[in-house]
């Protein structure tokens, strides 16, 4: 009999308390929720913090954990699955100590889907078949259309106007290295304007800060001017290797710009802080300036500038149309595709999301953008 | 204390060899720069011994009992390969612990760009057109986008929203240029600091 | 064939087990991750050790070939440091103790060098404001005027500057001067700069490179994209 | 007027340079000091902390090095004196392995100043490589990756830290960033565990950040010397970012300036031709 009574007495301490098998995890792990009744929340016997008492079937309790006053919830970890526990909760507060009830049998269990990831699950999967659609796409050689960037019309005026003014033309990767993608970009870049400089005889210096990268741009070059049929124009010495040293490198290009005063000058590649220096040099000698990085931090300085530039994407884009080459090619279309679906949802959920506000009572659409929302929400 | 006066005029030195390359590019300023390169290199072999090689290997090592002792042995080994690229016969064993990282990175980086960046700043994007700030915002992301969308030619709808991209994408910039020129004078300023306070003592 | 394939079966299975102990966290895969990631964070340490090997053979030949000071002082502060390091890691348990002739490197050595290059940009951008910033195409200009806007909200002379604008519009249409002092007009337009254009134009170029991103790891994962292994 | 403008085009950088160098000095030797403006990101940064009751815990990263340290270091001294002054328990540790010392040096400075016991109040748990999947690995047990701190000596042996498993027990997770590592923490740390961020960022980061603070990635941002300053301000105890900002402010006006001017001879200049 005081028994029960011992147990209805301590049930009003606690407005709510209840625990689980933690959702979503590997298992041996129960999850504890409480909520103390208004009453005993008083600031003149505040509490200090929660002890966590948990007892297996015949054993007594132990403490296994305590949290502060602020928090309302504990996971306690270590458990086997499948085995039952019971919980008591102790409300150490100034003055005295409070005990919950004790709550149980509860078992931990391992889950093998975690159902809060569901919408990422669905977006992973369309991402790979989407790009390896169109990678494959691009592998098997099908004509992808990719539409000229007005970047590629700058660059054949800059070499144009170059060759008038009879001076030679200069182009730098930056501080890339040969596994940077936006290295790559510039390489097919770089090989349009060389072709256009065997054409007009223009000549091409190429200061280079990493040694792989100047050999990939020597072989790039000979190979344009063999396309062009003028392999004899080519002249090894003009791509030359300078320093690995972020500002001796920008000291040394300074230098050659000054000594040669290039009429057009290609910042093309991944460029840190010394792109700075470059850009003022180049302008100061009259050069026609055409950038290209997908530094982000330096695309504002190069577009104050330079006379064009080309702004992150643009460069895998010229370079897919200048030489589609099927992983870049394949990548970009398939992004293409992502860009489209996602500003069909944009659009679309804008339309939705401001009619369930203009009629609030109209359960259907306010639930329909309920779950439009719930997919781009993270649980 | 002498050692900080010291350490102080070390200090002021190497500031004012660096500070030289703007007159002009000068051997002090590329003397100071290798003696940079090669302090920095020491300093990371020292970081990767007492920060990675002993708490997680040795000291572990030590500690564990059992099964877990001896799987320790193998990310050691894979460590070890990584150094056989120092020399160019066995340089292509280090493409197998080279191939584990990468392969954890990519597999990392998939969930969480997803996880971490599209689908919450997608849904973020998902706003009623009620006010003028929600509306520039949806269709600033639209049109940035678009003037990033390759397989179509710009014509009609299209060319207005991608130069009403560029001119967000400008805005953005802008805001950029300006704070990027803060944070580079912050540095002259701390810099100067250091010569007027602790080096002059006149403030 | 091992020399190719090897390293490429490796990150297909590496890259699709933590794709896949994302989803499923039941019991074999949760632990293999946490496994996976700790020896990750092993391995990473000793990729550090690469970039040095290179750099101390490149100055080691050019000082066989015919000895400049530069490579020799090089060498001499990498061999330096190591020694103060080992000697303060063993003396103080730690190369962080702040009385450690270690710290002594990172404090009158490392801060200066790594400061003051960073502090030449000021004078870059200063120099580069005057000769090379300008207004020449409609997005240089739009450019250039966001970039002011934001220079001025974020400092205080910006709100000097607006309380003159202030009184000259107070005098001009006869406001009263304390009813439209207190308004920062640089900073709040900042700020709305900041909030609004900015952060739409940023969302929508970095959904973009994210995109890039993840094409990128996909290839890497199936072997699509071999540069990094093969080089 | 046309060979003043050509002469006032040519000018000599290092004439430039010197003049930076002046507009910078000056201020700084006559101790001006101007009213900080305090901005909502940094506001909202500052309620988060100022809302913690004492004995919850922050932990810090350095996820920068001595090429930032004017704007992130005061920063860093604002976060720990607001942190030590409500009794807030802090864990340091860093992902820039050159950035640890200044953490250290941090630390020892405001400690002092609140005499703050190490171990008690504090813990340093230094550098640790593994960047993304250190991230995530904490996500399920601490100790996998910090067994022991800076020191060597076991996590276990300081009483606070016993009860620190993961995220979980992190009340708020503050990251000081010169560098992509910002985004890292809110990909894996805030998205795949729901911890709660705010990023203290240098000026160069600060407005690639605005996107996580509109989406509630994070719940503060603090932006360059100015984010310091109004910390600073916010906690009514002045650092070196309140001295700096009077230079700051008139180096902004001369580089304005500056663009005026060549903006001018350019325009000039190029209608003659």
């Amino acid at each position: 009999m005081f028994l029960i009574i011992f147990l209805i007495f301590q049930n009003s301490y606690f407005q709510s308390i209840k625990g689980y098998d933690t959702p979503a995890d590997e298992g041996g792990s129960i999850t504890l929720e409480w909520k103390i009744k208004e009453e005993f929340l008083s600031d003149t016997n505040p509490i200090k913090f929660f002890e966590i008492y948990r007892k297996e079937k015949e054993k007594g309790f132990i403490n296994v954990g305590f949290v502060l006053s602020q928090y309302n919830a504990y996971e306690d970890k270590g458990l086997i699955d499948g085995k039952d526990y019971y919980y008591q909760i102790w409300v150490i507060r100034e003055r005295d100590t409070l005990k919950s009830e004790i709550i149980g049998p509860i078992y931990s269990s391992a889950q093998w889907f975690n159902t809060n990831r569901l919408n990422v699950l669905i977006i992973t999967i369309i991402l790979f078949v989407v790009f390896l659609y169109y990678i494959e796409k691009a592998k098997k050689g099908e004509k992808l259309f990719v539409r000229k960037i007005a970047g590629l019309d700058a660059i054949d005026d800059a070499v144009g106007r170059a060759t008038e003014m009879g001076r030679p033309i200069l182009f730098s990767f930056g501080l890339g290295f040969i596994t940077d993608v936006v290295t790559i970009a510039a390489l097919s870049i770089l090989s349009k304007i060389a072709k256009k400089c065997a054409e007009y005889g223009t000549r091409l210096l190429i200061p280079n800060y990493d040694p792989i990268v100047m050999a990939a741009a020597q072989e790039t070059v000979k190979e344009a001017y063999l396309e062009a049929n003028r392999p004899d124009l080519y002249k090894e010495g003009d791509i030359t290797y300078l320093t690995s040293d972020q500002f001796g490198y920008a000291a040394g290009c300074d230098g050659i710009i000054i000594r040669e005063k290039p009429g057009a000058i290609f910042w093309q590649g991944y460029f840190f802080a010394e792109s700075l220096i470059l850009a003022e040099t180049g302008h100061s000698v009259g050069a026609i300036q055409i950038a290209g990085t997908t530094a982000i931090t330096q695309l504002p300085f190069f577009i104050a500038a330079c006379d064009y530039t080309l702004i992150g994407e643009e460069m895998f884009a010229a370079s897919c149309y200048l030489k589609p080459e099927p992983h870049m090619l394949g990548s970009l279309k398939g992004e293409d595709f992502l860009k489209a679906i996602i500003l069909i949802v944009l659009t679309f959920s804008a339309i939705i999301a401001t009619l369930a506000v203009i009629f609030k009572d109209f359960t259907f659409i306010n639930k329909l953008f309920q779950f439009i929302n719930n997919i781009f929400t993270v649980k | 204390m002498i050692l900080n006066i010291i350490g102080t005029w070390l200090a002021a030195t190497l500031t004012l060899a660096i500070f030289s390359f703007l007159y002009k590019d000068n051997p002090f300023y590329k003397l100071a720069e290798h003696i940079y390169v090669g302090v920095s290199a020491g300093f990371w072999v020292i970081y990767v011994w007492s920060f990675d090689i002993k708490p997680m290997l040795i000291d572990r090592f030590i500690s564990e009992t059992g099964i877990e002792k001896w799987i320790l042995i193998i990310p050691a080994i894979l460590g070890v390969l990584m150094l056989t690229r120092w020399f160019p016969r066995t340089a292509w064993i280090s493409r197998i612990p080279l191939a584990f990282t990468i392969g954890i990175g990519a597999g990392l980086g998939v969930t969480a760009s997803i996880q971490g960046f599209l689908i919450p700043q997608i849904g973020a994007t998902l706003l009623p057109l009620t006010n003028i700030n929600n509306i520039l915002l949806v269709i600033g992301v639209i049109s940035t986008i678009i003037y990033f969308y390759f397989s179509k030619e710009f014509k009609g709808s299209l060319k207005l929203f991608s130069r009403l991209g560029i001119i967000f994408i400008m805005i953005a910039f802008g805001a950029s240029f300006g704070y990027t020129v803060m944070a580079r004078i912050s540095l002259l300023i701390g810099r100067i600091y250091f010569l007027l306070h602790n080096l002059l003592g006149i403030i | 064939m091992i020399r190719h394939q090897l390293p490429l079966i490796i990150t297909f299975f590496t890259g699709m087990l933590l794709i896949i102990t994302f989803f499923i966290p039941h019991k074999p895969f949760g632990d293999l991750e946490q496994r996976f990631l700790i020896w990750y964070s092993i391995i990473s340490g000793f990729t550090v050790l690469l970039g040095l090997d290179s750099l101390v053979r490149y100055h080691l030949s050019k000082l066989k070939k015919e000895f400049n000071i530069h490579s020799f002082i090089l060498i001499l502060s990498l061999f330096l440091t190591l020694i103060l390091g080992f000697y303060s890691w063993f003396k103080f348990k730690t190369p962080f103790a702040l009385n450690s002739p270690f710290m002594f490197l990172y404090t009158y050595v490392i801060i200066p060098l790594q400061a003051t290059m960073f502090a030449l940009l000021a004078f870059f951008i200063a120099s580069a404001a005057y000769r090379a910033f300008r207004a020449r195409t409609f997005e240089a200009t739009l450019l250039l005027i966001a970039a002011t806007v934001v220079m001025l909200g974020r400092v205080p002379i910006g709100g000097y500057i607006s309380k003159g604008i202030a009184y000259f519009i107070s005098f001009l249409f006869k406001i009263p001067y304390e009813k439209i002092s207190e308004i920062q007009i640089f900073a709040i337009v900042s700020d709305w700069i900041m909030n609004i254009p900015q952060n739409a134009a940023k969302r929508g170029i970095f959904i973009g490179t994210a995109l890039g991103g993840i094409a990128m790891s996909i290839r890497i994962i199936l072997g699509i994209e071999r540069t990094y292994i093969t080089k | 007027m046309r060979e003043f403008l050509t002469k006032l085009a040519t000018i000599d950088r290092r004439i430039i340079y010197l003049l930076t160098f002046l507009v910078v000095c000056l201020p700084m030797i006559f101790k001006m000091i101007m009213p900080i403006r305090v901005s909502e990101e940094v506001k909202m940064a500052f309620k988060e902390i100022d809302n913690l009751k004492p004995g919850s815990i922050v932990m810090i990263s350095i996820d920068y090095d001595a090429a930032s340290e004017p704007e992130l270091q005061p920063m860093l001294i604002a976060i720990l004196r607001h942190c030590f002054s409500k009794d807030i328990k802090v864990i340091l540790l860093g992902q820039w392995a050159l950035g640890l010392p200044l953490g250290e040096m941090a630390l020892n400075q405001v400690a002092k100043e609140y005499n703050k016991k190490y171990g008690e109040d504090y813990v340093n748990l230094g550098y640790r490589p593994g960047y993304t999947a250190l991230m995530v690995g904490i996500g399920k047990e601490l100790r996998d990756f910090f067994p022991t701190d800076y020191k060597g000596i076991p996590i276990d042996s300081f009483p606070f830290m016993r009860k620190v498993r993961n995220y979980q027990q992190i009340d708020i997770l503050v990251g000081l960033e010169a560098g992509a590592t910002g985004d890292a923490w809110v990909q894996f740390a805030g998205a795949r565990f729901n911890q709660k961020i705010i990023l203290g960022t240098t000026g160069v980061v600060a407005p690639d950040m605005f996107p996580y603070l509109q989406a509630k990635q994070i719940v503060g941002l603090i932006g360059g010397l100015q984010g310091a300053a109004e910390y600073e301000t916010l906690i009514k105890k002045a650092g070196s970012a309140i001295l700096g900002m009077p230079a700051q402010s008139f180096v902004h006006l001369l580089i304005i300036i500056f663009i005026i001017i060549g903006n001018i001879g350019y325009f000039i200049l190029r209608r003659k031709r």
